[in-house]
């Protein structure tokens, strides 16, 4: 498979809180063939809080990080997480009308490039370089056995004709992928709803309420783990799974990985390069289901 | 020529911003005009009454009236030229209500205008040639299209009425929707009881001819004198020897074809008759499950068969039937409400469309009239309404309302709670409509006696909850809080749309359609069962969202409009056809090419070809005098030459 | 009766019964505001609408016309609408060539239960009138006249067709001449360097038959009349374009024509001829070379070479060789693709609208309404019963005003809308000059490009567009009305 | 001897400036500029560029007019009693004092020729008459003939006085003006033009060398009773008109047909009123003898030729003794297919020779 090569942006909460995410993501991508050059001098994308304040300065913040992928000659850049994703993708398209061009390019060093290169996620991005098919097809060890459902926050496809990620209200991309890796994946109902987002901190309860209910009906369903792909809801979900159980007046034991610390073991990279420690509630029971599995599948 | 003006006051609708007297004053000064007034009520009494004085006293030979669209009262004042001894089509209409004094405040523009369009009326007039309408033999016989409780009333009143009956049914048998409701508000009836016995009257009707498992494919020819091509669709089984007995049904391999009549709901066999009462009770094989015909290799039924009906080779067969008039009574389909994700977009078994719980609730359903769910066959005992789901909501293209959900999901609630009284039913609404005779009662004894929740709010999502029920997220917004009800079947109220395919038949049948399919009737107040093409009438939903007893009063309408025209022996053509001027023609035939009816030929005179208009079949369209280069072919009351005084009138600078 | 003065323009409005003027009625019945300018002409369907009847309102001074029928597939008589749709849109496309503003006319499509549809359409058409201010009248127009430049390069090379192989042409004629009524060519006229139609009947005509750059009439403007007999004809290229129009529209019967073909090489423009010639007693010699001609008159000599000298039209002729022939002699000459812009079109298409009014006014004014440019056209088949001058139905009066002059080349290139072959004889009939071929050029354009590049007379079996219609229109696409 | 005045190349546009005083209305040949260019007679005004060619357009136009308002009327209703209408006529304005400069010989004797029906029949008509009365024609005479005159064939020539006022003749540096009737006299006494008599020997030296130029003219005396002869045969006319169109580019650039049609335009009451129109009518055309109930004594084309040219060789010269047709040569350049006068009624001699 011939070695392809994305520009890479990482996103703050990736050197941070999410670093089991980025560390999956870079494990992933290199078995796949994928190289990711990250962005030299990258800022943040200004992420909830920037457009709330000033639509301008938001986009400028983002603008700044495509102006430096356009210099590097990228046609695409791939970035883990739903929000950077969603604000990078508003920004280039407001770019297109010339008043709000050029109010931006004040606020920037340089005008911007004329033309900035498209911005998609890193699971898009993985899906375009291997179908259901060509994915199956480089799986080590199938995670036969297991029964996952997938979770992709409200951000991820919508609003529906910008993110561009299949129906808004039932995206299925996670599902194939997960599919090709051999789990036994259910149809989630709650796969788009809000988990409470940054409300964790003024708003605890509500955050609590709503991470309690996926949290449920994922137990409810069996599912043996919830798959994420967006850093604020795996906290939510993983980090105060204890508030949320507290909140709904039950215990939770649910494991919440990154699909890409699925994909990673599937594929059969080390345990040890998938950033698996990290995770709160821990994925251990899961592996030893899934090698169980192994043995006899 | 001598002509008399009129400038209708309508009260204050053209005197409020139109000075009629001046109008009348200057209409005195344009040509041939030789009296001209300006009455308050031109349409009353009083009004046609002077007109008719008028007329005899100034020895006119044309009448303009000035006042509302001709559209509306044209035909009115015809007549009262005709009473006063003046042919009807001397007579001219200025419309300067719709199109002048209801559109605007300024008077004086207003006045200017009302004497242009009083000149321009008065110039066409003058060039107006008296026309007497030709009468013409009809058919007295009516096809009637859908064979639903509408198509079945109009069929039973025309056969009354002592007019042959062409009723043809898509479906294998009549009954339409109606068949298929377990009970029907607001007396909780039985449907198949009250629909029954109309049905078998169809059956045994001696006027009436039933083709049922048939389409229209073709309809040409005009009021009365329709010519229909129909298709026999091929049911496999001879039905004059079929006798309805069932037991092809009961041997029959092929358990899991999808039952339509049952609304999916459960499965039935290849061959069957669709429910107990149906009409004609015939057997059909649905050829896409059959194994015999689709695998080439079964056969069980035709060995069953006591009478040998079963006729593997049969095919469609077309059959004519020449008709006067055309009922469309072909009723409506539910909308696909999958379009809506957010409530499962149909991949949930438990959340079903109201016909489907008509279908659990009704005896001769699939679940004998128990209600179970389709998941697992249990009893539900908390069960959700949705109304409006894919009604009044312009984001799926369904902004209007179709009229009867709120009364059928009081019926299901009261039925439910009848059925499992410890169940609790909830109905989530946006308004409740019942404004038929004893429907608000009822929709009150369903939340007083039956103890149905209503709340008032839409849902937003509906998911299972992993233990076998379903969350319904919704708002209360008489609380203005968010609601969540765990509930155990979900019923839609789905909204109504044109039946599929009305509007390829309205194309046939050469009537207009809205954008959703439902056909246009002629005037939604005045002419709701009329359309613009004479001897075509509609009844039931296929013209709009309506409930049964209006369906029934509109076949019953459709039917007396279809008596009402075979009243006459005689039809009288519509006087303004298309004329042919033989020493202009030249023959080049370009108006034979284009008449969209074929109502011109070729003729021999005088050894040259010649151009005929065949005056039964031209509909007055006027194509072929905008198309003859030398004007040889002249549309009557339409003439270039009318017309042209209208143009010159306006534009003689 | 004016409009009121500073307040309203003259806007006619032409409404089918059945639903416009009900989204009319409904419109009023919603007390919808409207502007006072617009009347209403009512008719029974759009497909009545003559577009004449548009040009006689916008020449008698409407500022702006507005048509309005049922949405396609809705028509009360199932395609009334459709045949309105192609006839107006040409007409719309047409304008512009006369000096008439294009936006000044509109037509669009509006159902009876579209009353705030039609409130829009009249508000949104009136304010645009409004902005266009008063149409100048015809009349008022300053006399401007302008030469159209004939220097063209031609998309194959011209000659005068001597190789062509006359002697054969003319033993088959003379094979076929005792079946058939007669056969028609051309031949010398009244000296050396003219020549004028043929009628061979007898075998000793067919020694006549000439063929060269002088043949310039088209033959086939006679084969109307000899409906039912058998006759043969010679054509060039662009005759037999004329014939196949024939019979597309069996104005002539196949069985009856028998059609002999040589290659043409192009025919000289006898206008400027003529014009180099000047006033001569008689011509001494003509001779013939396949670069050009070289005529010699009271003793001087004169020069015409095919490059300088071609009717516009063979410049760009496409079809040298004829489309359709029984006996074809001789290989064509092979044409390069591409196309030029007629001589008279490109010079109309480089004036603006202020200055084609202007032109036409000057071209009209010596029109003596003979109609040699009527007769001289192959489609014009009601010859005697024509409305320009048989009074009924009333189209035009006997004034010799330049705008009734004009109108009638209106209803001449409008009656030829999709039917033209563009042979150029009513220009080359017309004695004092006037250059009328640019509005049927004009038309055959507008025709091409709103019908998939469609040509007259190439294919006896295609069916002329506007005698007939499409439901879902490729090129004519619906204005929207935001 | 008659009265003769000179006048230099570019003296022209003063003369003519002298012949505009007082309203008189100047006809001049103008060239219009075309592809096909055509020369018409139009109103002189000063600085307006002129020409002495042959004018494709013969000035008929001054006394016939191809369309002429014959008088207006208008209609007025009684307010009182709207069924009576009153009308009154208006007589159209006297036509202006007209003056024809640089026609030809072969346009001259046009007007001569028309003078007969409209003016020396049983009634004078009255708006010809006035225009007539109002016209002086000033004629250029032809320096030679030309491939389609034959004005020497028909009792006219390159310099035949016939209804001229004055005969104006080119000679090298200038042009003799020699006044032929008393019209003429007075018109170039008052024009102030230095007296011509001697070069007038150089105009009629020019005149003569243009007679020399011609071709001998066949003799067309027997043309008449020839042509009467062939009235009924058919099959003679038939061949002669196979390729006609049947258009009017022969009657209406014609100078001596004066066949006219008359039609009411207009209603009347609205402000504009109502006009009486006299305007050329085409016998070519078949039109001309359509009836109404629609039959038609001269439907076939060949049947309209004979008429016309029957008309100008026979009947014209049987009721007033010379033919209507000037040889002008009009009718052969002006028709599309070139259907030609002289072929025809050569053809008709012949024909009637061997009968």
């Amino acid at each position: 498979m011939s070695v392809v090569s994305f520009a890479y942006y990482p996103g703050c909460s990736a050197k941070g809180s999410s670093a089991d995410y980025e560390r999956s993501t870079r494990t992933v991508c290199g078995l796949l063939d994928i190289c990711l050059e990250e962005l030299p001098g990258w800022n943040c994308c200004g992420s909830t809080p920037a457009h709330a304040v000033d639509t301008e300065l938001s986009a400028a913040l983002c603008v700044r990080n495509l102006d430096i992928a356009a210099q590097c000659g990228a046609k695409t850049v791939l970035t883990p997480c739903p929000s950077c994703l969603s604000n990078l993708r508003h920004a280039g398209r407001r770019m297109a009308t010339p008043e709000f061009r050029a109010r931006v390019n004040e606020l920037l060093d340089a005008p911007a490039a004329e033309t900035l290169p498209e911005v998609t996620s890193v699971m898009q991005g993985i899906a375009r370089q291997y179908d259901k098919a060509a994915l199956t097809a480089r799986v080590k060890k199938p995670l036969t056995g297991l029964r996952l459902g997938a979770y992709y926050g409200c951000l991820m496809s919508r609003p529906a004709d910008l993110m561009d990620f299949g129906d808004p209200e039932n995206p299925t991309l996670m599902e194939e992928m997960l599919t090709a890796c051999g789990a036994e994946v259910v149809d989630f109902p709650l796969k788009t709803s809000c988990c409470g987002a940054s409300f964790g901190i003024p708003e605890r309860p509500m955050t609590a309420r709503n991470s309690a209910k996926i949290l449920d009906l994922a137990v409810n369903m069996g599912l043996d783990a919830l798959v994420v792909a967006c850093p604020l809801c795996q906290m939510n979900l993983d980090l105060r799974q204890k508030q949320a159980a507290k909140s709904a007046g039950t215990t939770f034991d649910l494991p919440v990985p990154y699909f890409t610390q699925l994909l990673g073991l599937a594929l059969g990279a080390p345990t040890d390069q998938l950033g698996l420690d990290k995770l709160c509630v821990s994925l251990d029971g899961l592996l030893k289901k899934a090698e169980g599995g192994q043995q006899c599948g | 020529m001598r002509i008399g003006v009129f400038i209708c006051h309508c009260g204050s609708n053209i005197g409020g911003t139109v000075d009629c007297a001046r109008v009348a004053e200057l209409s005195r000064a344009f040509p041939d005009v030789v009296y001209a007034d300006d009455p308050m009520y031109t349409c009353a009494e009083p009004g046609q009454a002077a007109i008719e004085a008028a007329i005899h006293e100034h020895r006119l030979d044309g009448v303009v009236v000035a006042s509302c669209t001709p559209r509306m009262h044209e035909p009115t004042f015809r007549r009262t030229v005709e009473r006063a001894g003046l042919n009807r089509y001397m007579f001219e209409m200025a419309n300067i209500r719709e199109h002048v004094s209801w559109i605007g405040k300024d008077k004086e523009a207003n006045t200017n205008k009302a004497a242009e369009l009083v000149l321009m009326a008065v110039e066409k007039l003058r060039r107006n040639t008296p026309l007497t309408p030709k009468s013409f033999d009809i058919t007295k016989k009516v096809l009637i299209i859908g064979g639903g409780v509408a198509g079945i009333q109009a069929a039973l009143d025309c056969a009354d009425g002592g007019v042959p009956v062409v009723l043809v049914e898509r479906e294998a048998t009549i009954g339409g929707k109606m068949a298929k409701l377990d009970k029907t508000f607001p007396t909780v009836d039985c449907s198949a009881c009250i629909l029954g016995p109309k049905m078998v009257d169809v059956a045994q009707h001696p006027n009436i001819t039933l083709y049922a498992y048939a389409e229209v494919e073709d309809i040409s020819g005009y009021v009365g004198n329709f010519s229909v091509k129909i298709r026999k669709k091929a049911a496999y089984v001879d039905w004059s020897k079929c006798t309805g007995c069932g037991a092809c049904t009961e041997k029959c391999p092929a358990r899991k074809t999808p039952d339509a009549f049952n609304e999916l709901t459960g499965p039935t066999t290849a061959i069957n008759i669709a429910f107990p009462q149906a009409i004609p009770k015939k057997a059909v094989i649905n050829a896409a499950h059959c194994r015999q015909l689709s695998k080439g290799k079964c056969g069980v039924c035709a060995k069953v068969c006591p009478t040998g009906a079963i006729r593997y080779d049969m095919e469609d067969e077309i059959v004519t039937e020449e008709v006067g008039s055309i009922v469309a009574a072909t009723g409506y389909d539910l909308m696909d409400w999958t379009v809506y994700s957010e409530y499962g977009g149909g991949k949930y078994p438990d959340v079903i469309t109201s016909l489907q719980y008509e279908r659990l609730l009704s005896a001769s359903g699939p679940t004998g009239g128990h209600i179970l769910r389709p998941s697992d066959g249990r009893e539900p005992k908390s069960v959700v309404f949705i109304q409006c789901v894919g009604s009044r909501d312009k984001s799926v293209g369904r902004p209007y309302c179709s009229g009867f959900c709120c009364m059928y999901t009081a019926k299901q609630a009261v039925l439910t709670k009848d059925h499992i009284p410890d169940s609790q039913s909830w109905v989530f609404y946006m308004d409740i409509r019942a404004p038929g005779k004893m429907y608000d009662e009822f929709t009150r004894r369903a939340v007083e006696e039956y103890g149905t929740e209503y709340i008032r709010g839409r849902v937003s999502a509906i998911y299972p909850d992993g233990k076998g029920q379903y969350v319904v997220m919704g708002v209360d917004t008489l609380l203005g809080q968010p609601v969540e009800i765990k509930a155990d079947l979900v019923v839609l109220a789905v909204g109504i749309e044109a039946s599929k395919g009305a509007s390829q038949l309205a194309e046939k049948l050469r009537i207009s359609y809205d954008q959703y399919g439902f056909f246009m009737e002629s005037h939604v107040k005045l002419k709701p069962v009329e359309t613009n093409t004479a001897g075509v009438f509609l009844a039931g939903v296929c013209q709009g969202a309506k409930d049964i007893p209006a369906s029934v009063a509109q076949g019953s309408a459709a039917a007396a409009k279809v008596l009402a025209l075979f009243a006459r022996d005689k039809l009288e053509s519509d006087p303004q056809i298309a004329q042919v001027d033989m020493r202009r023609c030249v023959n080049c035939g370009k108006c034979i090419r284009c008449c969209p009816f074929g109502a011109i030929k070729e003729v021999e005179m005088r050894g040259e070809g010649k151009a005929q208009v065949i005056e039964t079949v031209c509909q007055g369209c006027g194509l072929c005098t905008a198309t003859c280069p030398q004007g040889a072919i002249q549309l009557s009351h339409a003439t270039d030459n009318q017309i042209l005084a209208e143009v010159n009138a306006l534009c003689q600078c | 009766m004016p409009v009121l003065e500073g307040k309203e323009l003259r806007i006619v409005g032409f409404l089918c019964n059945w639903c416009s003027y009900g989204g009319a009625d409904t419109a009023g019945v919603a007390r919808a505001g409207q502007p006072t300018d617009l009347r209403i002409i009512r008719v029974p369907c759009s497909g009545r609408i003559d577009p004449l009847f548009i040009v006689k309102a916008l020449l008698g001074g409407a500022d702006g016309v507005l048509v309005s029928g049922c949405h396609p597939r809705d028509c009360h008589y199932a395609a009334g609408n459709f045949y309105a749709r192609r006839r107006l849109e040409v007409l719309k496309q047409f304008l512009p060539v006369l000096g008439i503003d294009e936006r000044r006319f509109e037509y669009t499509w509006v159902s009876a239960s579209e009353g705030q549809r039609w409130q829009q359409v009249v508000t949104v058409f009136t304010e645009r009138i409004h902005q266009l201010g008063r149409a100048p009248r015809f009349d008022d127009a300053e006399p401007l006249l302008k030469l159209a430049d004939m220097a063209l390069t031609s998309l194959r090379p011209l000659g005068t067709g001597q190789t062509a192989a006359l002697d054969e042409l003319k033993d088959a004629i003379r094979a076929k001449l005792p079946e058939l009524d007669c056969v028609i060519g051309w031949q010398q006229g009244y000296d050396a360097a003219h020549t004028v139609p043929l009628f061979i009947r007898k075998p000793e005509d067919v020694d006549k038959l000439v063929w060269g750059p002088f043949n310039v009439n088209n033959p086939a403007v006679y084969l109307p009349s000899f409906k039912g007999k058998k006759v043969g004809i010679v054509v060039k290229g662009c005759d037999s374009r004329s014939v196949v129009e024939l019979l597309q529209e069996n104005l002539i019967r196949r069985e009856d024509v028998t059609i002999f073909a040589l290659p043409c090489e192009g025919t000289l423009d006898m206008a400027r001829v003529n014009e180099k010639l000047g006033r001569y007693q008689r011509i001494d010699s003509v001779s013939l070379d396949e670069a050009g001609a070289t005529i010699v008159a009271d003793g001087t000599e004169h020069r015409f070479c095919m490059t300088e000298y071609a009717q516009g039209k063979c410049y760009g002729c496409t079809t040298p060789a004829a489309v359709l022939a029984d006996t074809r002699l001789g290989t064509p000459t092979p044409v390069q693709p591409g196309t030029v812009v007629p001589p008279e079109l490109a010079l109309l298409d480089s004036m603006s609208l202020e200055e084609r009014m202007a032109f036409w006014r000057g071209q009209m004014e010596r029109c003596l309404r003979c109609y040699a440019c009527r007769n001289a056209c192959p489609m014009c088949v009601c010859r005697d019963f024509c409305i320009s001058d048989s009074r009924n139905p009333h189209w035009m009066s006997q004034e010799d005003s330049p705008r009734e002059k004009l109108f009638f080349q209106t209803i001449h290139a409008m009656h030829l809308a999709g039917r033209c072959t563009g042979c150029g004889e009513c220009q080359r009939a017309c004695p004092v000059g006037i250059p009328i071929l640019a509005l049927r050029q004009q038309i055959a354009r507008a025709v091409a490009q709103l019908f998939d590049g469609y040509r007259p007379g190439l294919d006896p079996a295609a069916v002329p567009p506007l005698l007939g219609y499409e439901v879902e229109e490729k090129n004519i696409h619906e204005r929207d009305w935001k | 001897m008659s009265m003769i005045r000179f006048v230099t190349a570019d003296g022209l546009p003063g003369f003519l400036a002298h012949l505009a005083k007082d309203g008189q209305r100047v006809l001049v040949p103008v060239e219009k500029p075309a592809n096909k260019p055509s020369v018409v007679f139009e109103p002189w005004q000063e600085g307006k560029a002129f020409t002495l060619a042959k004018a494709t357009v013969p000035p008929k136009e001054a006394v016939l007019p191809q369309c002429e308002t014959l008088f207006s009327f208008k209609k007025a209703k009684d307010p009182a009693d709207p069924a009576r209408v009153s009308l009154q006529l208006e007589e159209a304005p006297p036509p202006p004092p007209t003056v024809v400069f640089a026609c030809r010989p072969c346009d001259a004797r046009g007007f001569a020729v028309l003078d007969r029906p409209y003016l020396h029949g049983p009634f004078a008509d009255p708006c010809y008459k006035a225009r007539r009365e109002a016209l002086t024609v000033i004629t250029l005479t032809c320096a030679s003939g030309c491939n389609t005159c034959f004005c020497h064939w028909v009792g006219g020539g390159p310099s035949s006085p016939e209804g001229s006022d004055v005969l104006m003749t080119a000679i090298e540096g200038g042009y003799v003006l020699q006044a032929i009737t008393p019209r003429g006299e007075a018109c170039l006494a008052a024009s102030a033009l230095p007296d011509g008599a001697e070069v007038f020997p150089r105009a009629e030296e020019a005149r003569k060398a243009a007679w020399q130029s011609l071709e001998p003219a066949p003799d067309l005396k027997d043309a008449p009773q020839r042509l009467a002869a062939l009235f009924t045969d058919t099959t003679f006319w038939q061949e002669q008109t196979d390729r006609c169109l049947s258009c009017g580019a022969c009657t209406y650039f014609c100078p001596t047909c004066y066949c006219f049609n008359i039609t009411d335009e207009g209603e009347g009451l609205s402000e504009k009123g109502g006009r009486r129109l006299r305007s050329w009518d085409n016998c070519m055309s078949s039109l001309f003898t359509r009836e109404a109930s629609g039959h038609n004594p001269r439907n076939a084309k060949a049947l309209r030729m004979r008429n016309r040219v029957s008309h100008k060789f026979a009947t014209y010269p049987e009721n007033w003794g010379s033919f209507s047709c000037n040889g002008c040569g009009r009718c052969i350049s002006n028709c599309p297919v070139c259907l030609d006068i002289r072929a025809i009624v050569l053809a008709a001699l012949e024909k009637g020779a061997d009968a």
